[in-house]
């Protein structure tokens, strides 16, 4: 196994090992923390496959992960007041079971990434950074003004969704279900980067012309690319809101795009786990330096800052060539 | 008097990977050298610590006399070295004119005199150098290095991808600058039969070090086939 | 017992003022009561639901507190209050009361310390009325605080409506709606602009030589702001629950310890922490904390002085109190507000019939 | 004579006021090295980009094999067996010598590119993509990284990419370009044993690998083909000489 | 709508647009002849407008407050220049988004650790405060069409600075290829500075001549900063020209996407449902327009491809 085998490895075990030893020692928020980390670094994941693979650099993935969000709130929220979602031409009632949640989340946050995508791709680099954002932005201020689910109040949902066998209120338990998804979207993701689709993907991002010489559209593969991308940022929007029980316009917003592009800057651009580190990383320091001094976000500023700046290749990175 | 550039076992190094391990070059003001040796062997490189573009790791660089080690490359260029870099690096968003106004500084060369030298760059004064012919960028790159009225004139593969005509004219051109006189070269080229008309001494760099060096007649076939291979 | 309190609320970024103003207003009543059994954790939200909930989550799950206070916004309430109560939690909020826990989504535990969100605009219609005003131009941002503030506003109001706007939420430049105002022929202006939304809002309306009276709601002109919008401000009616010189005697003594505490003018914010607090002692003294069905009687009753002068919960455990009209005034070089008088007497609000608890 | 594998038709393309290319028509038959020779800014990189599929003529067709080609895009063109190599090397520079050649095989299958089973593990592209390798000489650094390359085995790695795609035709812009008198000969020496398996289109300012090399010589100047013809004609040719070649030329 | 109130709320969108003009000079100046994204470009407009603020409440002059705006921006735009953005430079796109993210953390808590949580008072000069009377009886206030005149005068500046001068000049070349410049003599390292302490200055004279129509406080850089991206997107990057037009066309569709559309809607909704929809869709309107610019002009309307 290579260097960095080893240290996926370890920082897999770290994370499980973490909340395990806070259930044994009855630490329930402990648990709450590991699980906020594991389902944001699932975003992350999402977003690294179009960042890291396809060089795509998207501040807007806040809207997928929103959408993923609002599908859990809308249809928890319809089957917590009996009245269906939409009554004609069929019924289609609200549900609280994850699986199907989660289907939904997917399947519409990989509709808006398909839709986004084939418009924002035209353009590049900057260009894409910021028309990525215009998307993220105009969702949004839909979902603030929009007062049909709670407009900027959000949605709350009282009693966490169900998954058959599960008991998902049990923070240990809900804990190892996002666990799992994590490393199910881990594993998706490596295998896609070992693929003839990964290769040529990341031709694409390194010499597109040649990607084109070879006989594959770079368009395409960042399409198809992007639009993975966009279910797994959802799908992790919909554990997110699961998590807090609540959904509001916030998980669109630009800044959450931002933290979801940091964890992947501070784990490790294109790193299989780099996110995984880096939303380790990060919500541990939000969650040290928040009860230091009243002013802590200039200390993790100047924290984020020592990381770009010192730190090439974010954590992964540096621990690979730490051991080098 | 002491002569316009000289290199004492020169070190330099990308990141972990050392690229020079001992380099010695000198030339004398006004002269012309040529710099010999196969791909890879640490040619550019060495003009690079010379024009400050890559501080050495070890030895010395001067220049007429002053040392000029590790200085930072703008002021190395005010000493009067003019580089015309591998691979042209014109400035492709800008126009021909203004990419030889950038590097314009007072003397005998100015917008005129290159347009003369190239009279095809005075065609495409407005065209942006990004949609030039490689020929065309590779004219530009050599004008501009002009525009900084150079005492040194320092040229890694200036005729690459050029047409016979157009190599033609550029050694003429060249050759021309030698004559004028003032001007000093350092050329790295591959046709060694230009090389041999143009410059006086040469040296031969294998594995980053110095193998050979001489007046450019001494430069037999015993060491062309030993060091570049034919 | 000892009571634990978990405060969460905005100290960092945008909305900081308002957070620390309640956290200082809080913490003065608890300095000054000085009781052994009453323990604080503080943490700081940064305005963002997801923070909120997160803490919520840490201090009831890892810190084990008791009660629950100290939310500002509106959409950080709803994220957080649903999930505290239904795990048996008591929650005070000394601020944010959205319209949807006043009624269908009332809950036992959950006390109202502040008012419900629309009290104080439905009291500017009130005023409007009183002051004669027939055809008001209204806006507010578009978010659900300002759709509710409209609807509160027009709840009592009863004149003509010369025209109605939402604005973007954050905008900072009014020229646009200026010119509506005075092209509307409009003869007052009611808004609801919070934060520096509203500063920006009176500096320019200033500027542009349109001069129709203004009333709105206290958030724009209290004292936290004030200095910021200076001139501009003089002379607008504002409404309130609460003024630094209402004159009762709990008033007086806040006022003056928490100008000597603090070294400046206390907000309505600090008012409302105060009062949060001092509601929570009086129900320590009464019962005890593990008992539910006890302490939520004895803060049921409210049995505390209130710096507003008069203070009980309705049946939704929202205040029923009178609101005020102030007036901006100037007194040296400071900017500040004069009561002129009551707006509504003991207003309850308008969705405590929908509260079944 | 047999038919040709790709044929332009009075390609023109215009920029501006400047005519780059102006009504060429060339042809390359089975077998053949074809150079295409010109002074700089002749047109010959435009001349190429059209017929890839970067540019679009303005007017006139490009066809392979017979079949109107002049609307597709890259990626179609490089199915239907057109392989290029570019001027200035067009790598995945992160990726191993074996990757950049591996993909090129699986360019080559025509296939739908799985999401799933890794291609490292496919025999089957892998012997195409070392065989390629080990015809360029390569085969011993197919694990080292591409960036590490010098600037000669890069250009080797590029031809290398080309042979796996088992085109109908190569389109070379100069690939001799930065590489030494030894690197150049051996390139001549691969080129020259290539032309038995695809006809080569070569775009080349290196006049001695063009004439070792060339069956047919075709000369650009300003856009427009002023001579074409075997090696000895085109050399003999004084308009080339005055326009291309000079006085000097071999 | 009558003709009046119509014609005065173009000249209000242009005036908006100029006002963000005056925002994103100093941004494109930045993050389009160096290549960097700048995010903290929000938080030296923010440094302006309290450094005025501050200034102005000592002295009483607003004269003074614009001076030390200028002056707190210009000296923090090149402080970070020299210790952090210079080093940002050769790195791609995605590392200085982060590096300059933290950089508004440390800003914003920063200003709010000097001056505290409370917005700050910055008042027009008197001299220009209340309205003036135009042509058509339209009366707009004095310190507006001030701010059209600086935005207008700073224009033409910028302008003629980047596409006329030497300096200029080098300054794309520079962007182009910052070592070959350096080869050719330049000191690109203190052009640099030089020019993000420029970019700096007129975010801080942004924010201060802004700070006095709309709230000083804390974290005001920031949806400014956005519109100020979209802006230089819509023109197209590293565009002096396209920043101008940009802002213009987005002051525009703003300001009368607000006012227009609520009555579009009120032809066929009942009345407070054409004020709610119409008014969400004018939040959303420049954005739309941002992306309809860029799926048409992949490098915006003034960009090089
Ligand atoms: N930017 C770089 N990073 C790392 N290694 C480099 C870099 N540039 C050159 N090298 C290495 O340094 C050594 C010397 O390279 P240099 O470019 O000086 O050779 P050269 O003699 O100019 O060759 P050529 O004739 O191909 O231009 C080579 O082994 C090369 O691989
Ligand atoms: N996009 C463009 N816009 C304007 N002019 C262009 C553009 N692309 C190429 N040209 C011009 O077209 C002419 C032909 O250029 P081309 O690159 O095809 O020449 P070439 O024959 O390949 O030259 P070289 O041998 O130097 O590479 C040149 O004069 C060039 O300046
Ligand atoms: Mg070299
Ligand atoms: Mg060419």
């Amino acid at each position: 196994m290579g260097r960095e085998t080893w240290i996926n490895f370890a920082i897999a075990l770290g994370l499980l090992a973490v909340p395990l030893w806070a259930w044994v020692a009855d630490e329930p928020f402990t648990i709450t923390l590991a699980t906020r980390v594991a389902i944001l670094a699932l975003a992350g994941v999402g977003l690294n496959l179009a960042l890291g693979l396809g060089g795509m650099v998207s501040l807007g993935h806040a809207l997928f992960f929103g959408i993923g969000g609002y599908a859990m709130g809308i249809l928890a929220h319809h089957a917590q007041t009996f009245d269906p979602l939409m009554e004609a031409p069929f019924v289609i009632e609200g549900t609280k079971s994850m699986p199907v949640i989660w289907l939904t989340a997917m399947a519409l946050s990989a509709l808006a990434a398909l839709a986004v995508g084939a418009l924002s791709l035209r353009t590049t680099g900057v260009y894409f950074i910021m028309i990525t954002l215009a998307f993220g932005q105009m969702f949004y201020y839909f979902a603030i003004s929009w007062p049909a689910y709670g407009g900027e109040d959000g949605l709350s949902i009282y009693v966490r969704n169900g998954f058959p066998g599960l008991n998902t209120l049990d923070p240990i338990q809900f804990f190892l279900l996002c666990y799992g998804l994590l490393l199910l979207a881990l594993f998706v993701c490596a295998r896609i980067t070992a693929s003839p689709f990964g290769l040529a993907l990341s031709t694409a991002r390194q010499a597109p012309a040649r990607a084109e010489t070879l006989g594959f559209s770079p368009f395409r593969l960042r399409l198809i690319a992007f639009t993975i991308s966009g279910a797994i940022t959802g799908l992790a929007g919909a554990l997110f809101a699961d998590l807090n029980r609540f959904v509001s316009p916030a998980m669109f917003s630009w800044h959450t795009s931002g933290e979801i592009m940091v964890f992947v800057i501070l784990g490790g651009v294109a790193r299989l786990f780099g996110p995984v580190a880096g939303a380790a990383l990060f919500i541990l320091l939000e969650h040290w330096l928040g009860g230091l001094s009243e002013y802590w976000l200039i200390y993790l500023g100047a924290l984020l800052l020592g990381v770009v700046l010192f730190a090439k290749g974010g954590l992964v990175g540096t621990l690979l060539r730490g051991r080098a | 008097m002491s002569p316009l550039v000289q290199i004492e076992g020169v070190t330099a190094a990308y990141g972990a990977s050392q690229a020079l391990f001992g380099v010695d070059l000198t030339l004398k003001e006004g002269g012309a050298l040529a710099l010999m040796g196969r791909n890879g062997m640490g040619k550019s490189t060495t003009l690079k610590t010379l024009c400050g573009l890559l501080p050495p790791t070890g030895g010395r660089v001067r220049l007429a006399g002053v040392e000029i080690t590790g200085r930072p490359a703008h002021r190395i260029a005010r000493l009067g070295v003019g580089l015309v870099p591998e691979g042209r690096r014109c400035f492709a968003p800008l126009t021909v004119a203004e990419n030889l106004l950038a590097a314009a500084r007072p003397g005998p060369w100015d917008m005129a005199r290159v347009g003369a030298l190239f009279p095809r760059l005075a065609e495409r004064r407005d065209q942006v150098a990004r949609s030039l012919s490689g020929g065309e960028q590779q004219m530009l790159a050599i004008g501009r290095a002009l525009m900084t009225n150079p005492r040194l004139l320092v040229l890694d593969e200036a005729t690459e991808g050029l047409a016979p005509v157009v190599r033609q004219e550029i050694w003429a051109a060249i050759a021309r600058l030698r004559a004028e006189g003032g001007l000093s070269l350092i050329l790295v080229d591959k046709s060694l039969r230009e090389l041999r008309q143009v410059a006086d001494t040469a040296v031969i760099l294998a594995r980053g070090r110095t193998v050979w060096s001489g007046s450019i007649d001494a430069l037999g076939a015993e060491q062309t086939n030993r060091w570049l291979g034919v | 017992d000892p009571v634990k309190v978990g405060m969460i609320t905005t100290l960092s970024g945008g909305g900081a003022g308002l957070g620390i103003d309640v956290r200082d207003g809080f913490m003065l009543a608890v300095k000054q009561a000085g009781n052994p059994d009453l323990e604080v954790v503080i943490e700081d939200d940064q305005r963002k639901p997801d923070i909120a909930v997160q803490l919520a989550d840490k201090m009831i799950q890892s810190e084990k507190v008791d009660v629950l206070t100290g939310i500002i916004f509106s959409n950080l309430a709803m994220a957080v209050i649903p999930a505290a109560t239904a795990q048996g939690k008591f929650y005070l909020s000394p601020n944010a009361g959205p319209s949807a826990l006043a009624g269908r989504g009332c809950h036992p535990n959950y006390f109202n310390v502040a008012w419900q969100n629309d009290n104080l605009h439905e009291a500017a219609g009130a005023y409007a009325n009183e002051a004669g005003f027939k055809n008001t131009y209204i806006l507010a941002p578009n978010y659900p605080a300002g759709q509710d503030a409209l609807t509160g506003y027009k709840r009592f109001y009863e004149g003509a409506l010369a025209g109605e706007f939402y604005t973007k939420l954050g905008q900072t430049d009014y020229a646009a709606e200026i010119a509506q105002i005075r092209a509307s022929g409009a003869d007052s202006v009611f808004f609801f602009l919070p934060g520096g939304m509203g500063i920006s809002f009176l500096k320019q309306y200033a500027a542009s030589g349109v001069d129709l009276p203004v009333v709105g709601p206290a958030f724009s002109f209290d004292q936290g702001i004030l200095q910021a919008v200076g001139e501009a401000a003089l002379g607008v009616k504002n409404t309130s629950q609460w003024n630094k010189d209402l004159d009762n005697p709990a008033n007086v003594a806040f006022v003056e310890s928490f100008q000597a505490e603090y070294g400046r003018l206390p907000s309505l914010y600090a008012s409302q922490g105060f009062d949060t607090a001092n509601l929570l002692l009086s129900a320590m003294a009464k019962a005890d904390v593990s008992d539910t069905e006890a302490f939520r009687a004895a803060l049921k009753e409210a049995d505390f002085a209130s710096t507003r002068g008069d203070f009980r919960f309705g049946p939704n455990n929202h205040p029923i109190q009178d609101i005020y009209v102030r007036e901006v005034i100037q007194e040296g070089d400071v900017f500040t507000n004069k009561t002129l008088g009551v707006a509504l007497e003991d207003r309850g609000d308008a969705y405590a019939d929908e509260c079944r608890m | 004579m047999s038919a040709p594998i790709l044929a332009l038709d009075r390609v023109t393309k215009r920029f501006g006021a400047l005519e780059a290319s102006r009504a060429v028509s060339l042809d390359l038959r089975p077998g053949e090295i074809h150079a295409l020779i010109g002074p700089n800014g002749a047109g010959k990189s435009t001349l190429i980009a059209q017929i890839t599929g970067a540019l679009r003529p303005d007017a006139g067709t490009v066809s392979l094999e017979g079949r109107d080609i002049t609307g597709l895009p890259t990626p179609a063109r490089a199915r239907l067996g057109l392989a290029r190599t570019f001027q200035i090397s067009q790598l995945a520079m992160g990726h191993t010598v074996l990757e950049n050649a591996v993909l090129g095989a699986q360019g080559a299958t025509g296939a739908r590119l799985s999401l799933w089973r890794p291609i490292l593990k496919d025999a089957a592209l892998r012997a195409v993509a070392e065989a390629a390798l080990q015809r360029v000489g390569l085969a011993e650094h197919a694990g080292a990284v591409t960036a590490e390359l010098s600037h000669g085995q890069r250009r080797q790695l590029e031809v290398a990419v080309a042979l796996t795609l088992a085109p109908r035709l190569f389109v070379m812009d100069e690939p001799m370009a930065g590489l030494g008198l030894e690197g150049t000969a051996a390139m001549t020496g691969l080129l020259d044993g290539l032309r038995a398996e695809a006809p080569i289109l070569l775009v080349e300012h290196d006049m001695d690998a063009v004439f070792a090399l060339a069956d047919r010589i075709t000369v650009l100047v300003a856009g427009e083909v002023i001579a074409t013809g075997a090696p000895e004609e085109i050399r003999r040719n004084r308009d080339v000489r005055v326009a291309y070649l000079g006085e000097e030329g071999p | 709508m009558s003709a009046i109130l119509l014609i005065e709320q173009v000249l209000n969108g242009l005036q908006f647009g100029v006002m963000l003009f005056l925002m994103a000079a100093g941004l494109t100046l930045v993050f389009g002849v160096m290549g960097l994204i700048n995010l903290a470009h929000g938080s030296l407009y923010m440094v302006g407008a309290f450094a005025a603020a501050a200034v102005a409440g000592a002295t009483g002059s607003f004269v003074l407050g614009l001076a030390a705006a200028l002056a707190a921006a210009a000296a923090a735009g090149a402080l970070i220049e020299v210790t952090i953005i210079r080093r940002l430079y050769a790195r791609d796109h995605l590392d200085q988004v982060l590096a300059t993210f933290a950089l508004i953390l440390i800003f914003s808590e920063g200003t709010r650790w000097i001056f505290g949580s409370f917005p700050l008072f910055l008042e027009v000069p008197a001299a220009l405060s209340g309205p003036v009377t135009l042509p058509f009886g339209i009366e707009y206030p004095a310190y507006r069409l001030a701010i059209i005149g600086i935005g207008l005068a700073i224009a033409a500046a910028l302008f003629w600075l980047i596409a006329k001068t030497r300096i200029g000049v080098q300054i794309r070349a520079g962007e182009a290829d910052r070592e070959m410049i350096a080869a050719l003599g330049v000191d690109i390292d203190r052009l640099y500075t030089l020019v993000f302490a420029l970019g700096a200055a007129l975010a801080g004279l942004a924010g201060a001549l802004v700070g006095a129509l709309q709230s000083v406080q804390v974290g005001m850089g920031e949806p400014v900063l956005i519109l100020a991206f979209v802006v230089i997107v819509i023109g197209g990057i590293g565009s002096i020209k396209g920043a101008f037009v940009g802002a213009l066309l987005l002051g525009l569709t703003d300001t009368l996407g607000r006012t227009l559309l609520p009555v579009a809607f009120g032809t066929v909704l009942e009345p407070s449902m054409a004020t709610a929809v119409g008014s969400a869709l004018a939040s959303m309107a420049i954005y739309i327009l941002m992306a309809g610019v860029l799926i048409f002009r992949p490098s915006g309307l003034f960009g090089q491809s």
